[in-house]
């Protein structure tokens, strides 16, 4: 079955973002599919390539950039979500005049019409939020 | 056609599990997963009207969330049935939709 | 914003459900840009407004005063989208001492023991 | 030695008015902000409760977040006196400390 | 994170109140460390558990299974820093269940109805 | 009087960094000082200066710092929260070892005993959150 997955909040305050990983992880260790997370609102933040937690904390990010990488899992931020909170990207520096680039590997960011595509073409969409 | 319904903040601290409870069909199932599985824990004023809504739907609890909180499977409310997280994928594919109470 | 269209053919029932608030959190506003983005997408469109989310449609909303921006008059544009569909359920407006007349727009009134029907009929959920 | 209690949910999502109505002192004040200021507007089930607790202490509503989610002076239940952002400072000056009930 | 300290000799009464579960989201965990970090200020420190706060304290938390951190222990080292005074409201012990015996640490129960009074003692009151 | 603040939630999501502004702007008009803003958990990220708020909307960032430049309010933001979330100056650039710096002009990082002075220090201390 294919899944997509909505994320609303960022990495570390609120048990979302771990709860969609570990969600997205035994999906893919069942057979099944994850297509596309979808990162929303406070969501975008899970996709920081400038965080360092505690060494003895999880990696929030790199676990994220890691299914990516091993399970081809599209991660999507919303654009609109970045302008709003800082998550930028080459293209997203250019347009809009910064000086830095904070978008980790495995993430890129589009428009919220990747959403409904999402809910468009999974079996089950699912949401992770406060 | 039934609808998981999922909740994830204490009923102690948010409305959402009450306002979720009042709008299921028979057939639906419950899981409470985060903050939420407190509620599955015996002895609080939630033993009832979630053994009440077991009458007519499945209730589950993701088991991960519940031995965070430091609380065993066998304190949980009649009815309930604890899950892994592939027990909780395994819903998802079962139900025809999900909705997170959020 | 890109418009973006999409061609895969496939038409599902999408329903957004609101529960909360406008303006303490910005979840009711993002909930309505993702409706405004998904129009394009030829789906079959309801959104249902329960608990604290029909508060969203409270007529002379007025948060500019705090310097936030008032969305909610983009309700009144769902219908230049064919977003014609909007649900509020009774209980909610009587808890909370509103009615149909202090809504800004044309909705259908459900019974909380519809709601649940209401929901079993689409197929995709999307709650913020 | 008063304590000025702020509450920024709405009561119909979270719990927090009611918690905070049961531990307050008389002398003590209470200030609705963000999505707490539909409590203060009357005909809800909080009618009752606040015009209760309005007998012990001061309640006080920021008209700002009333006026933003389309709300009148006029429409609040008795004993709530509305407050713009200066009057919500002269509040927090006058009161010993002051406890959000996040 | 280096070691601060406080040479100002002002001491002021500080509460902490702790109404959250555990684990859901980060203020409980964030909330022991002010404390722990405030410990060097030699300042006269209370924490307050109250409504889901207590479950902070429940003993056999298990988050690693989560890949998360179990902070809950760190409670037991506040002695060490001299945070003595932990209060927990009895009511909201039965509410959810539990007793005394429950519990990682000793604490002092105090009824709903001297919680207002305690934070009345209180110069400041800080919660997440 | 002197006053103290503790933000405790990013810009945008949650009103709460929203009605810290204002309560700091009537304080200071009304003839107090806001001696401290500390920012704390996602509280944090109301420092990025990579955000790019739709025109018609507030700019989030920008009113937090021309209020320090204009009014020489402390904005603070917490270290830990800032290496869990992101939030990058030059010495957290060196010494993490990262390729970016996102922290606006105004604000400063420090460790949350900035916290606990502030509320030993201040007439009043006031959270806002969510």
């Amino acid at each position: 079955m294919k899944f997509a997955i909505l994320v609303n909040e960022g990495p570390y305050q609120h048990q979302a973002s771990d709860s969609a990983y570990q969600f997205a992880v035994a999906a893919i260790e069942s057979g099944h599919e994850v297509a596309r997370v979808f990162f929303y609102h406070d969501g975008v933040n899970n996709g920081s390539n400038l965080t360092t937690p505690p060494q003895d904390d999880r990696h929030i990010q790199k676990r994220w950039s890691a299914l990516a990488a091993e399970s081809g899992v599209d991660l999507v931020l919303c654009v609109a979500a970045c302008q709003r909170r800082g998550m930028v990207d080459e293209g997203e520096r250019d347009r809009n005049k910064k000086d830095a680039i904070n978008v980790a590997d495995g993430f890129r960011i589009s428009g919220l019409g990747q959403l409904i595509e999402a809910g468009i073409e999974a079996d089950r969409l699912l949401t992770f939020g406060d | 056609m039934s609808t998981l319904n999922i909740v994830n903040k204490s009923p102690f601290e948010k409305r959402s599990l009450d306002q979720c409870i009042t709008r299921t069909s028979s057939g639906d199932a419950l899981l409470l997963i985060e903050d939420a599985v407190v509620a599955a824990v015996s002895g609080t004023a939630y033993d009832a009207p979630l053994t009440e809504a077991g009458q007519n739907m499945k209730l589950y609890v993701l088991e991960g969330d519940l031995a965070a909180r430091g609380f065993a499977d066998s304190e949980m409310v009649n009815g309930f049935t604890p899950v892994d997280y592939k027990g909780f994928v395994a819903l998802v594919a079962e139900h025809d939709r999900v909705h997170s109470w959020l | 914003m890109e418009d973006e269209e999409y061609a895969g053919g496939v038409q599902k029932k999408f329903i957004y459900i609101n529960r909360r608030a406008p303006h303490g959190t910005v979840y009711a506003h993002e909930a309505l840009e993702t409706v405004l983005i998904g129009a394009a997408f030829d789906q079959d469109v309801s959104m249902l407004f329960i608990d604290d989310g029909v508060y969203q449609l409270k007529k002379e909303q007025r948060p500019d005063s705090l310097e936030m921006k008032n969305f909610s008059k983009a309700f009144k544009a769902l219908e230049m989208y064919d977003v014609e569909k909007l649900f509020v359920e009774t209980e909610s407006l009587q808890e909370r001492g509103l009615n149909e007349s202090d809504l800004l727009v044309d909705v259908e009134l459900v019974a909380r023991a519809k709601v649940a029907e209401l929901i079993d009929q689409q197929d995709v959920v999307l709650s913020f």
